[in-house]
């Protein structure tokens, strides 16, 4: 194992990383500050890459299509609390997830019925197809572009939620509605602000996940749970979690895909170890997860206050 | 033996000292007000003798037992209740279904899984008692989301009477009751007076006086006097630091 | 006369992640109807259509429906491997005709094969075998990466049957991974002379896109099989170029039916048809054959059983002939992607005549 | 403007449980009006009405001249109206500066004068300016009250509603609160006042309201509740 | 008497003579499927109790599930054809299994714990993925039903009994359950749990009881689903199926008694409806429904949340307070 490829490794688990975290801002947002569980998430960024994809075809602008797309899942996901969502802050949680199941259903088939069953591609955008040569691995560079986006993104956010007064809107919304009310302040519109948002940011994941994923019906699911993963080993409700956490979750399931089978059939008889290597390297983040919250039951950065 | 004995309790957050070595005991039986300006320190008292809080230093004894690192329902199993300073009950269970519950926390094991609670002569009986002791007999099976502020507090004294306890421990219990309330609270304590120890945290002076047998004053954590009511009531520090001239009219 | 048509139950995963296999199958299978007006061997037919979302209690569940509900006599489709396993047995132990025109995986061409089941698609190992014979001679050193389930062990146990080189390096990955950024880096470091992958059809793309975006394609090659087809390769473009693959059928298989087929296909969808249009397509073809032999009598078991046993002409690959576990003894290709001007075509490599899958030997059945 | 707030016959229920039968009062411009009644007779019900926190089918809320009642809260709170909620209700999750600030000043147009500023708070509650830097859950009980009534001053109200301010606050700092309270009545400022003392709310309080089981039960001047010991007896049992 | 309690009883007179009925019409594949849908349901009655009750949101009871239905498969592989031991086993497995995951996921609450659950079911997935010798992702068949002397589980009609009596068995000991004394007690924990512990109670302890009791519940499930479809799979393991649970049991309305059994049924119900809709409607209406069902299932849902609120069961109980 040398040590350039552990470095590249690393690179790699950074920069899963980060998608991760694009989506997790948002949704821990939504989850942990309005208290609501938007299962739902997964399918803005399904949406956000289909349009991005539908558009670069028309376009064949990157930069364009991009910046659409994220305008684009916006709109949805304004559209969607307004005309959904926002009756059901009322309800219990269950029932938002119930609701936002249903919608996955729906958004899922509906992807299906206008662009087909057969995955879509989005090539990457000719100024990133490139690679760089480091460790002596070659590299692309466009996933240095997914990191540099990421980074900007996170600490964006989390001065929007700490230092503005908007964000203080946010989080008193956040232990009692009605009272930020009674002060003068209209949450309601502040709550589809923080939605809009949190999907537009998974439209961005969508976007950039792009070039490098098939972009298929129900391809929102599985980055969902780890994104999922991602929020509660963070800490719901903060920024700084969902980045820690999900850079953890990125560097710890990389590097454990990349070097556990072969740890494993240096020190177990080999037949045994290429059996259960790969098993052993998928749950890891589970394994990892459930440490993290049997000793930290609130994540690794749980929310200040809260 | 005394029954509750407190030696050198510490509690600090991060730089504030909100309990500075302090020291406190109770006897059998006796009504033992704890006052002072807000801040000072009660309610985390209070916490630390529940067990919601870690002391940071300093012992907690219960009849002699050092309870200091117990969990809380092994201290409220052993006749610690307490009543909380914001009104904490259950709103969707009846008024009678939440003293059951306390009845029960008391009366031994909850790991029946076959007869109906109501039908339960153990848990209704002794609930409905002390309903009529509180006076919320009359709306013993309304929900308690639906009765207001003060009846609430009523409820949570009644909670803690359930639990049989040895020491009550009261934050604030008639905040935000009115007059005619406030008065029933002071004959209901008095009843009670002897049965129990209890530890009385209060801002309404009038009630104070009335009831208390000894009454600590902590400022910022720290007891600055203790003594029978009259002597508190003349005490110039006390005055200075929480009374002020205009409450000893009441 | 008008009679009663012929009732036939058609069950696939059309719902999951083996959604689009499914649709392709079944758009082969429909299309040889539409050209027949609704008939199979000159004899009405009534397709039942089901879906069972890749959940094996939901497709037993479909076959009891089928069964005793519909009391069709022949049920056809199934995609996924799981699936087959779930409804293999309920359905031949009733003596109803199952005709898988997807899945084959091993444990039912060998011990477990039934005279009631017929594959017209392949036995999963087949389309590794195959690349393990074509990577011979031209490769020492070879790196194995598939996806970890029984389709991924099996496609490389079948590389690794008949490849006579040495693998350096053998690695699995989760089904629900879509990145492989870690496994490129590692072969990056292993350097082996090519690399043979298999993965299901949207994770091989991600993969092959990914490789290629790494600039990898140029210094180490590509051996693969199951994703890239005639109907990948356009959106795929320079990503697929010299990767190579080895399958069943391509549209550039030179037969009589391979032709119409592409044609109906391309003016029915405008776009090229995958190997499991052909499979299903041919599950059609071979039907046909066998109701018109017994001449709609399909309640008869065992003529009809004889009547499929026999096989077909004019299937997508020619004559399509049955070994004794009912797998097809068919030729096998090894393509590679390739662009000459402006598009991208899939062209034939090497052909290999006459494979037979590798676990009939266990199969009972003379 | 000769009212400031005007309620006439208003109802409201929580769920099927009525609460309120039909009440009228009016607050004019720098008056002090106090609610009196028993726990559970309604006066909470009746300021969240006005708040329009709750849902109300009859009658009108008047406040600065224009209908409020179905106007979402945060309007009317813009319009000018100042809540100090049973129960502190402050905010947990942020800090002593945040509370304050945060919902500082939205009013637009309030006259100058009567602005307050976050200095002028502490300078009210010194304590507040001790644990400046806290989250509101690390609060104690009074200590949070000081913090719910300085973000109430904060917002400029034109008319202030003060339920319950003194509960649980220790002598001195409830005298403070009274004179604070005083303090503001001498700005000019109108103010609802509910609190369980009676000897206070006589002495500040221009217009009385007795509230009973959701009806006004007697209302009149300070001289006129004197004159009628009675209804103290009979509605307060003082 | 309350309609709630009508529709409850009115369902369940339902279900006892679903069999006769579907015999009657000659269409004996009736109870094929209500078997399946009895089954589900008494795995979300099970959820319900930890979901509805204590307010312990899991989405990993699909490990119980398959607990139960791998306790089956691998006794039938290995030869033991009793069902009363597959039971046994099945229980057993299920408590060793559960105290200690439980123990662990109970230190966390809310979010935290749904996403724990969901981890463990999942380790125990690729675990099942695992087993090559049992079939791996490709589950594996069971060569026969349980044996369970002296009834005849292969028989259609009396297996489905079976269901049904464990069905009512179940119902009956959550009915009691939670209105005794550890009834109080955690509908207490989910109400406000701080409080309970100051009451003098031990939460952990009765919380823990309460998540192996639904654990076994699911256990149960899986032992007739193995039985029912002759075949055990991860799949019945994957957070799907976990999902799914917790959909039917909200859907019907958590924390009523009858509301899993009605979420189950309408869930099951549908999803065969839509999935092969042959009813002749305009505009080719039907295929559409055929080929988009999931998405009317959607739809379906989010009308049922927005306007009952409280599912389908749930909606009725609050209106009469019907048995809870
Ligand atoms: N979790 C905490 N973190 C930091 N400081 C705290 C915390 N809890 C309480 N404090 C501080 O400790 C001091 C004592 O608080 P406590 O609630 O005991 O006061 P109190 O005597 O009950 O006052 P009151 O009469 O107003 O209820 C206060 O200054 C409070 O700000
Ligand atoms: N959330 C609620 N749900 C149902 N009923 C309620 C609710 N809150 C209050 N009530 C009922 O409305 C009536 C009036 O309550 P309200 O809180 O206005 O009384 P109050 O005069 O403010 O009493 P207090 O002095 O104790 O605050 C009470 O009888 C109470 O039972
Ligand atoms: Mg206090
Ligand atoms: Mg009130």
């Amino acid at each position: 194992m040398s040590m350039s490829l552990i470095a590249a490794q690393l690179l790699n688990g950074l920069q899963l990383g980060i998608l991760l975290f694009l989506m997790s801002a948002g949704l821990t947002l939504v989850m942990g500050i309005m208290n609501f569980a938007n299962l739902a998430h997964g399918s803005l960024y399904m949406i956000g890459a289909y349009i991005a994809a539908a558009l670069h075809a028309m376009t064949g602008s990157f930069v364009v299509s991009a910046i659409l797309a994220v305008a684009g899942t916006l709109v949805v996901g304004y559209l969607l609390e307004r005309l959904l969502l926002s009756r059901l802050y009322g309800v219990e949680d269950l029932y938002q997830v119930l609701a936002t199941f249903g919608l996955i259903l729906v958004f899922n088939q509906t992807v299906k019925i206008i662009w087909g069953q057969a995955p879509v591609f989005m090539s990457t955008p000719e100024f990133l197809s490139g690679t760089v040569t480091l460790f002596g691995l070659s590299y692309p560079s466009y996933r240095f572009a997914i990191i540099v986006a990421g980074l900007l993104v996170g600490l964006g956010l989390y001065l929007a939620i700490n230092r503005t007064r908007v964000g203080m809107w946010i989080r008193a919304g956040a232990s009692d509605r009605e009272m930020i009310a009674a002060l003068g302040v209209n949450i309601r519109l502040v709550n589809t602000l923080v939605f809009a948002i949190g999907a537009a940011l998974a439209g961005f994941a969508g976007v950039m996940a792009g070039p490098i994923l098939s972009i298929q019906p129900g391809m929102g699911e599985p980055i969902l749970v780890l994104v999922l993963v991602v929020i509660v080993t963070g800490g719901i409700g903060s920024i700084r979690g969902a980045f820690y956490g999900a850079l953890v979750v990125g560097i710890v399931d990389t590097i454990g895909r990349a070097f556990l089978p072969a740890i494993m059939r240096a020190l177990l008889d080999p037949e045994i170890a290429r059996g259960a290597g790969p098993a052993v390297a998928s749950i890891l983040i589970y394994v990892f997860m459930a440490t993290v919250l049997a000793l930290k039951p609130n994540g690794l950065f749980p929310a200040k206050y809260r | 033996m005394s029954l509750l004995e407190v030696k050198g309790l510490v509690k600090r957050f991060g730089g504030l000292l909100a309990t500075d070595n302090l020291d406190l005991t109770i006897k059998p039986g006796e009504l033992h007000a704890i006052i002072g300006p807000n801040g000072a320190g009660k309610t985390t008292l209070i916490s630390q003798l529940s067990g919601t809080l870690r002391p940071t230093e300093g012992s907690i004894l219960l009849e002699g037992r050092d309870i200091t690192r117990w969990p809380v329902h092994r201290r409220a199993a052993l006749g610690l209740a307490r009543s909380y300073q914001i009104t904490s009950v259950f709103t969707e269970f009846t008024v009678i279904e939440n003293v059951m519950l306390a009845v029960q926390a008391r009366s031994g094991s909850s790991f029946s899984f076959w007869t109906n609670v109501h039908s339960d002569a153990a848990l209704v009986e002794p609930a409905r008692d002390i309903l009529r002791q509180v006076g919320l007999l009359d709306v013993a099976d309304v929900p308690v989301a639906r009765i207001a502020h003060g009846g609430r507090r009523q409820l949570e004294i009644a909670m803690s009477l359930a639990m049989a306890p040895r020491l009550l421990l009261l934050d604030e219990p008639m905040a935000g009751m009115s007059h005619s309330e406030s008065k029933e609270m002071v004959t209901l304590l008095r009843r009670l007076k002897g049965q129990y120890g209890i530890l009385l945290v209060e801002h309404d002076m009038s009630a104070v006086f009335a009831l208390a047998d000894r009454i600590t004053v902590l400022v910022y954590g720290k007891p600055i006097a203790c003594g029978r009511p009259e002597e508190i009531r003349k005490d110039k520090a006390v005055r200075a630091a929480y009374l002020g001239e205009e409450e000893i009219a009441a | 006369a008008t009679q009663e048509p012929i009732k036939i139950g058609y069950i696939g995963d059309f719902t999951g992640v083996a959604g689009a296999l499914a649709e392709d199958q079944y758009e082969g299978f429909n299309l040889f109807l539409e050209q027949h007006d609704g008939k199979l061997g000159g004899f009405p037919v009534r397709v039942i259509r089901e879906d069972s979302q890749w959940k094996p209690e939901v497709a037993t569940q479909l076959v009891e429906k089928l069964i005793e509900k519909d009391q069709v006599p022949i049920i056809t489709g199934i995609t996924g491997s799981n699936i087959m396993m779930a409804v293999h047995r309920p359905i031949t132990e009733r003596k109803v005709f199952l005709i898988s025109s997807g899945a084959g995986p091993s444990p039912v061409a060998g011990k477990g094969c039934s005279p009631y089941a017929f594959y017209t698609a392949r036995q999963a190992n087949q389309i590794s075998e195959v690349v393990g014979r074509y990577a011979n001679g031209k490769y020492n050193n070879v790196m194995i990466l598939a996806a970890n389930y029984q389709a991924g062990k099996d496609v490389a146990a079948g590389f690794k049957r008949t490849f006579e080189g040495t693998i350096v390096e053998e690695n699995y990955t989760a089904l629900t991974q879509p990145d492989f950024s870690a496994e490129i880096a590692q072969i990056q470091v292993t350097a082996p002379d090519a690399v043979f992958v298999f993965f299901p059809p949207a994770l091989g793309i991600n993969f092959t896109r990914q490789y290629h975006q790494a600039g990898l394609n140029a210094t180490i090659p590509l051996l693969t099989t199951g994703f890239l087809d005639d109907q990948s390769l356009p959106s795929l473009k320079d990503a697929a170029v010299g990767v190579h693959v080895g399958e069943f059928w391509m549209s550039s298989v030179d037969t009589p039916a391979s032709k119409a087929l592409l044609d109906a296909f391309k003016k029915k969808f405008n776009r090229m048809p995958a190997n499991y249009v052909a499979a299903g397509y041919d599950s059609a073809v071979l039907l046909d054959a066998a109701i018109r032999r017994v001449n709609g009598d399909v309640a008869n078991q065992e003529a009809f059983r004889a009547a499929l046993k026999e096989g077909s002409e004019g299937t997508t690959r020619g004559k399509l002939r049955f070994n004794n576990n009912n797998f097809p003894i068919q030729s096998m290709y090894v393509f590679a992607a390739e662009k000459d001007g402006g598009d991208y075509r899939m062209k034939t490599v090497e052909t290999f005549p006459d494979q037979q899958d590798s676990y009939h030997q266990e199969c009972p059945l003379p | 403007m000769t009212t400031l707030l005007q309620l006439r016959d208003v109802t409201t229920a929580y769920g099927s449980i009525q609460a309120l039968f039909g009440i009228s009062l009016d607050v004019a411009p720098r008056q002090v009006v106090t609610l009196l009644g028993r726990n559970g007779m309604g006066k909470s019900t009746i300021v969240k009405t006005i708040c329009g926190m709750m849902p109300s089918f009859s009658g009108s809320v008047r406040f600065m001249d224009r209908e409020v009642l179905g106007l979402p809260s945060y309007k009317i709170a813009r319009m000018g109206l100042g809540l100090v909620p049973e129960g502190r209700r402050i905010f947990p999750n942020l800090t002593v500066r945040e509370n304050l600030v945060a919902t500082m000043g939205l009013r637009s147009g309030a006259p100058a004068e009567s602005r307050w500023s976050v200095d002028e708070v502490f300078d009210l509650f010194p304590r507040l300016a001790e644990r400046i830097g806290n989250g509101g859950n690390q609060l104690s009980g009074g200590e949070q009250q000081m913090l719910a009534i300085g973000r109430a001053l904060l917002t400029n109200p034109v008319l202030l509603i003060f339920d319950e301010a003194t509960e649980g606050l220790a002598p001195l700092v409830r005298a403070e609160i009274w004179s604070c309270i005083e303090k503001v009545k001498s700005r000019g400022q109108a103010i609802l006042l509910i609190d369980k003392n009676i000897e206070h709310l006589m002495r500040l309080g221009d217009q009385h309201y007795v509230i009973e089981k959701g009806h006004v039960a007697w209302s009149g001047t300070t001289a006129g509740l004197r004159a009628a010991p009675h209804i103290l007896s009979e509605h307060l049992s003082v | 008497m309350r309609l709630s309690n009508c529709v409850a009883l009115v369902l369940i007179a339902a279900f006892a003579v679903a069999p006769l009925v579907a015999h009657g019409i000659g269409q004996p594949f009736y109870i094929v499927l209500i078997s399946r849908i009895m089954i589900f349901a008494i795995a979300a009655i099970g959820v319900n109790l930890a979901l509805g009750y204590v307010g312990m949101v899991s989405l990993g009871h699909a490990l119980y599930i398959g607990i139960g239905a791998y306790a089956v498969a691998i006794s039938l592989h290995s030869g033991l054809a009793n069902g009363w031991a597959h039971l046994l086993i099945a229980l057993a497995a299920g408590g060793v299994i559960a105290v200690p995951i439980g123990l662990v996921c109970l230190r966390t609450s809310g979010f935290g714990f749904v996403m724990i659950t969901l981890a463990f079911s999942q380790m125990f997935f690729y675990l099942a993925v695992g087993l090559r010798q049992y079939g791996g992702d490709e589950g594996m068949p069971l060569p026969s039903r349980s044996a369970f002397f002296p009834l005849d589980a292969a028989n259609a009609t009396t297996f489905y009994y079976m269901a049904f009596f464990v069905l009512m068995l179940v119902l009956l000991l959550l009915h009691r359950l939670i209105h005794a004394r550890f009834g109080m007690v955690i509908r207490g924990c989910k109400l406000n749990e701080a409080r309970m512990r100051a009451l003098g109670f031990s939460t952990l302890r009765h919380k823990l009881v309460a998540y192996v009791i639904s654990a076994e519940i699911c256990v149960l499930a899986g032992v007739l689903l193995a039985n029912l479809t002759r075949f055990a799979t991860p799949s019945y393991l994957e957070w799907i199926m976990s999902g799914d649970l917790v959909v039917m049991t909200v859907l019907g309305g958590a924390g009523t008694l009858i509301g899993p059994l009605v979420g189950a049924t309408v869930w099951v119900v549908l999803e065969e409806l839509l999935a092969s809709f042959y009813i002749d409607l305009p505009w080719n209406l039907s295929e559409f429904i055929r080929s988009n069902w999931t998405a009317v299932l959607g739809i379906v849902i989010i009308v049922v949340t927005l306007t009952l609120k409280k599912g389908l069961y749930g909606f009725l109980v609050a209106r009469d307070g019907g048995v809870r």
